[in-house]
């Protein structure tokens, strides 16, 4: 056991900060201050902001660090990936676009895409040349991945597909999309699902953008209406679709990046903490406060670990889909845990919105507190189906679902 | 011992619900959360005419002459729906400290106006520090002749935009105490120096800043007697945490309702997820909290309308279980719908948002266990 | 509604109150007293202390106060009955013996029974000159009953019946059991069931003590080996006695007593809190030991008001059978929190065990620590079972089992 | 970075669980509990014999020379199957300090004899009070020519009464802080004196009251500084805390793999209780939680090894986890065996005490959580 890093892995991690700190103050005077206006999320200047930022990752070579070279990779090792991650958390510097493509569609194309999609994709996934939506759940099929009914019929050298996907992430920006489809009704429910690439700017294609209660706007409804693919389309084998798309992905597990933000959070609070005085005492010195404080701590750095022995376990060729599992569970639940606390510290102002007078640190903690309830438990995966996997794909017990 | 509603109330439940829900659908609600006044003129009216505002009032004044008890049940059906307005800030902020602390004259120009719809008024009572306690008031009134003179900013002052009156609290005096020398002053809301500038919220519920500069008013506007409305205070914190009481269950209860259904219909893996002992016993864990609300919340009521000396007491007790309550029953309706919960378009989201204000409204669960604890142990902290 | 009780309760509970005023004053020394040497639970002693002390409640009419007039009960309502416990509790005097009898046999005889059966049991089941156990439960079987194996054979006029039940609480002391059998092992589960009354001094009833974790030795396990069971003995009709067991039985479910049992033990808490000092404060003043403090008191007058509630509808002849264990779930896991709570106050202290030196209040709390994980979540019912009936029949969820 | 054991811990911890479930079955540690000693002597020596008290003493101490981490690997073990005796007193509350902090000579007199298994000693640090804190020790040792007079009581002392050796943490002055004036003293359990009591407690562990009356002990038996020893205490405490963690996770991974075969095997409803959501998700639950606890407490136990700088804040967030972890799993563990869990007889409530036990030792949840808390704000409450 040994928690120190390799003299090129250090390497990595010194050339990673040099870059940071180089390019970080080429950065707006907004990026990461709240109290300093900047543009909306959903902006075209958030949206020109972040390409520019990509481009420069990119340049760098930060971007797809795992990849293999010959697609336009780092080739580096799923540790520097999470090193990459915790120290872009660490630094608080923002992350590349088209995590969708450079995440899953990317990695999916390498492990089961011919040749031709290898070549005709790949660059352009790390590139940002061309951005990726998912197309997987469907307003009646969202925990039961294997209930879709968007049908595909082949018809010549295409697939025809009619059907409707929802919620598709950024499907409005998107190029293209990884998409399910049942192309055989007749067969046992997991055996008639294919996995296609969808052209986003195909005729038939409707998006309708809608709110998630946070106010993020940029997720939608894609709607296909007669929408041909080609049959080159396809990744993998016509009808095992669906366990393409549950094969093994290889992006990195150990959550690194996510536990460093949660750190920061937790520095945050405590700084707001220290600088909020109740009672006429710094409520960084309330004892309740503090016991929850500490726990949120606590649960931070067992994650950590919990991350870096899945880590350890991928490295070593192990099979981690279920496992990560546990840590998923837990750092989903206990986000909204520390997401209710952040907010329940700053009182009443607890309830004023992002523009409003007064709002502190213009009303980050209530948006993060709304956005804690979305992807940690639910669009990440609901909780409910990571546990029925642990159950039954990591401890052995039978079905429960 | 008959702790069930009586036959008035029950119709009174009845008729509230049927009113409600076609007159207040969740459209007007979320026109009312982007509207600049907040509330619709046309419901508030037909509120008055069906006498909720003066429910709680003696009919000498206008009023019903019903318990408060009757009052949270109408709350409850209120909650039930998100009626947006200035309801509780006018009926239970203003209107019945003013019954219960007014002068014979301040009532006859009050009470009648606000039972009849025609007065809105309210609290302001937080400052910058957001806190409940004594010594956090320190907006001063300062005697000029006879009237007083106040200057200062009150924060998280709801509907003020649209009041008439503002029933400030406002520091007089020092005493020995923290808790002397506060005074409560009716406050025309038209009088000069006053700026009121609404915050952007959560809900869409109209909280504002209230900016006192060299505000004069008459000594004659003292609510009770000058450095002793704390006492008062006290009163209107423990019967507004009531009414937030019967708010958050009547929201509750729809949460609960809502998503029982939805777990009834909502198939996964060819079954209803509620036939899923995740989700199933989700739902059974909301239910006992709801219950649980609904009863410690009627018990706390009916100890408020019968002067019961435990009442304060039971109202904090309400107060923090329902606060963690409406918060984790939100919560499990949103994670038993998935995503469709979680979108703004649907319903659910307007509830999650409301339980995160009204568990922050006249004390979180932490402020009220240890009132709780305060009381139990006979010893401050 | 109206939280007050009638002059004619009142004067009940008055005369409640008269009564133990009077008769607690003979009580032994040890009693309630942690601090007093007394007779182990199991001990003779105690036995015999407890048949004294019932019999003094049952010449006082206290013993089946809602059990009907002409079945030597006392013909009150189910609030008089409720005030007893609350007072009982409340004055923290022991109960009477023969909870099962009273509580569980009596009513099932008075709903089901034969008249001969009325006459023959009832008025030795207040008394207590003939204790009752339970026998419905197998070492197979204990969340799903309808899975007994235990087997009732016809034989002229008696069953004859082989099997094993566990747990029975006290059966090494009783005189009688209400049995469950299978008298048709070919129905659907529930509908081969039938309900006896078991002479448990019978030639073929054996009975072994076993000890639970907590250190009570006085529950047992049933060896029936060809028992005979007379016809006569059967309750209700052949093969519907999972009905008759299920059946309402018309006990107070205000669980008033408990409550207030709950009250008495926050206060003593409050007490040890008081005296206990740490960095020179009493424990009482500790800010995050009165948030946990509080909670639990909110819990209690939640429960009690829950309680009186479904007690109401009871009144109101509303079925409450389902709906009362919303509160029990509650008090069930409640308690557990509860109990945990008072061993942490203590500290190292909450380690030692009753007979210890230097154990404080004689162990007491270890031992309701302990206690705890039995009863309130499992042996009164598992809480797993419970919510699938507050899913099912309260919520009218889809069956999830 | 390579979280994961090595070759030569993957085999210690094998020949240690192989061992161990031959030679440690349950029926040894139910008679342990209740026997007078609290340990099996032929266990003692063959652990001995084994290596196991001198894993972590150098060889030239007669030791093995092994890291601390790989005392954990085998403290996990020890800890899944619920060895009794005293030895953790022994090569962690005493062995490690006089390791640290002795001098050449009271390494040479004691540290041979621990690895080789014929010295026992312990650690008597808690005192009326119950608490770990430095304001807490209060036992005091006056000088008396070269001698020290130790007069006072200590409390849950564990294995004092089979002790060889006590290192006592006692009071030789009073300084600006109650860090100041702390002193370890080395004391030979059998001077004339030391009256030593075992207390009765929930697991049958043996610990003590000892009561010094009057008792010398030659100033050669300080261990470090004098009024300098409250910084090997909370390093002892450190050390301490870690193994109790390595202890509960073992513990806690036997009850896990325990619940899940029943889970597997119990039917209900005509199926296996693990095909109930109430009962699976129960159990993923509980491998979360010892999921967490293995990973923490390994990298806790690494930061000692390595004397990390962040190896004391490790440490409490480990105990802080793995204090509520095993309480958590070992609950679990019984509600979904029911009441066949609840019994006597079964092995699931020896887990379930200890698990008691294990959270007071060394510090509760909310004692490491408020360490934690000092370390991250960097102030002290």
């Amino acid at each position: 056991m040994d928690f120190n890093y390799s003299p090129q892995e250090e390497a990595f991690r010194r050339e990673v900060r040099g870059w940071l700190a180089e390019n970080m103050r080429e950065l707006p005077p907004w990026w990461g201050r709240p109290d300093v206006p900047g543009p909306d999320v959903d902006s075209d200047e958030y949206r020109h902001f972040s390409f520019w930022w990509h481009r420069k990752l990119y340049d760098a070579g930060f971007v797809g660090i795992a990849w293999p070279k010959e697609y336009g990779g780092r080739g580096a090792t799923l540790i520097e990936q999470a090193l990459f991650n915790e120290e872009l958390a660490r630094h608080r510097a923002p992350g590349p676009v088209n995590v969708i493509g450079i995440g899953w569609a990317g990695p999916t194309i390498i492990a089961a895409g011919t040749e031709e999609q290898k070549k005709r994709f790949l660059p352009k996934i790390l590139s940002a040349e061309e951005i990726w939506a998912q197309a997987f759940s469907e307003p009646g099929a969202g925990s039961d991945l294997a209930g879709i009914q968007t049908r595909a019929v082949e018809d010549g050298d295409d697939f025809v597909v009619n059907g409707q996907k929802w919620p598709t992430g950024a499907a409005e920006r998107a190029d293209w999309a990884i998409l399910l489809v049942r192309t055989d009704p007749d067969a046992p429910r997991h055996r008639g699902i294919s996995y296609l690439l969808l052209d986003m700017h195909a005729p038939g294609v409707t998006v309708r953008p809608f709110r998630w209660m946070d106010g993020d706007s940029s997720n939608c409804e894609v709607f296909l209406d007669n929408v041909r693919i080609p049959k080159t389309m396809l990744v993998g084998k016509k009808n095992l679709g669906f366990y393409v798309a549950m094969g093994t992905l290889e992006f990195e597990r150990s959550q690194l990046g996510a536990t460093v933000g949660r750190e920061n959070i937790i520095n945050d609070l405590i700084r707001t903490m220290k600088r909020t005085e109740r009672d006429g005492q710094p409520l960084s010195q309330d004892p309740v406060l503090r016991q929850e404080l500490a726990q949120h701590w606590i649960e931070t750095k067992v994650m950590k670990y919990m991350g870096l022995r899945m880590l350890t376990s991928q490295l070593k060729g192990e099979a981690t889909g279920p496992k990560a599992n546990l840590g998923f569970v837990m750092a989903g639940e206990s986000i909204q845990r520390l997401q209710d606390f952040a907010i329940r510290i700053i009182g009443p102002y607890g309830q004023l919105a992002r523009g409003s007078k007064h709002a502190v640190d213009n009303g980050r903690w209530l948006r993060s507190y709304l956005t804690s309830r979305g992807v940690p438990t639910i669009g990440g995966g609901p909780v409910e189906i990571k546990r029925n996997i642990i159950a039954m794909r990591v401890l052995g017990l039978p079905r429960s679902y | 011992m008959n702790f069930s509603l009586n036959e008035e109330q029950v119709m009174l439940k009845t008729s509230a619900r049927n009113f409600l829900e076609k007159e207040c659908p969740k459209r007007l609600v979320r026109e009312m959360a982007a509207n600049k006044q907040g509330y619709s003129p046309e419901l508030w009216k037909k509120l008055a005419e069906l006498g909720w505002m003066g429910l709680v009032f003696p009919e000498e004044y206008g009023g019903v002459g019903s318990t408060f008890l009757d009052l949270t049940v109408v709350l409850e059906e209120m909650g039930r729906v998100l009626v947006p307005g200035p309801f509780v800030p006018t009926v239970v902020l203003a209107g019945r400290p003013i019954l219960a602390a007014g002068t014979e004259q301040q009532k006859r120009r009050l009470i009648p106006g606000i039972a009849n719809g025609s007065i809105i008024a309210t609290l302001a009572f937080l400052e910058a520090g957001g806190e409940l306690a004594a010594s956090a008031i320190n907006v001063r009134g300062t005697t000029h002749g006879e009237d007083f003179i106040i200057d200062g900013t009150k924060l998280f002052v709801p509907d003020a935009h649209v009041a008439d009156y503002i029933l400030c609290v406002i520091r007089t005096g020092d005493g020995v105490s923290k808790e002397e020398g506060v005074t409560l002053l009716l406050v025309d809301a038209k009088t000069v120096g006053i700026h009121t500038e609404v915050l952007k919220t959560l809900t869409g519920e109209k909280l504002c800043e209230v900016v006192f500069s060299n505000v004069m008013v008459p000594r004659g506007n003292i609510l009770g007697v000058l450095g002793n409305g704390w006492q008062i205070v006290q009163r209107i914190l423990d019967e507004a945490a009531v009414a937030e009481c019967a708010w958050m269950t009547g929201g509750a209860q729809w949460i609960l309702e809502t998503t029982v259904n939805y777990a009834r219909e909502r198939l996964a893996f060819g079954q209803p997820i509620g036939s899923f002992q995740a989700v199933a016993h989700r739902c059974a864990n909301m239910a006992i909290e709801v219950e649980g609300a609904i009863s410690i919340t009627q018990y706390a009521a009916w100890a408020i309308s019968e002067n019961d000396p435990e009442a304060s007491a039971a109202a904090s007790v309400a107060k923090a279980w329902c606060s963690e309550m409406y918060k984790h029953v939100a919560g499990d309706g949103i994670q038993v719908h998935g995503a469709t919960g979680f979108t703004w378009d649907h319903d659910l989201n307007l509830y999650f948002k409301r339980a995160k204000t009204s568990e922050i409204a006249f004390g979180d669960g932490r402020y009220h266990r240890e009132r709780v604890a305060a009381y139990i142990t006979g010893e401050g902290n």
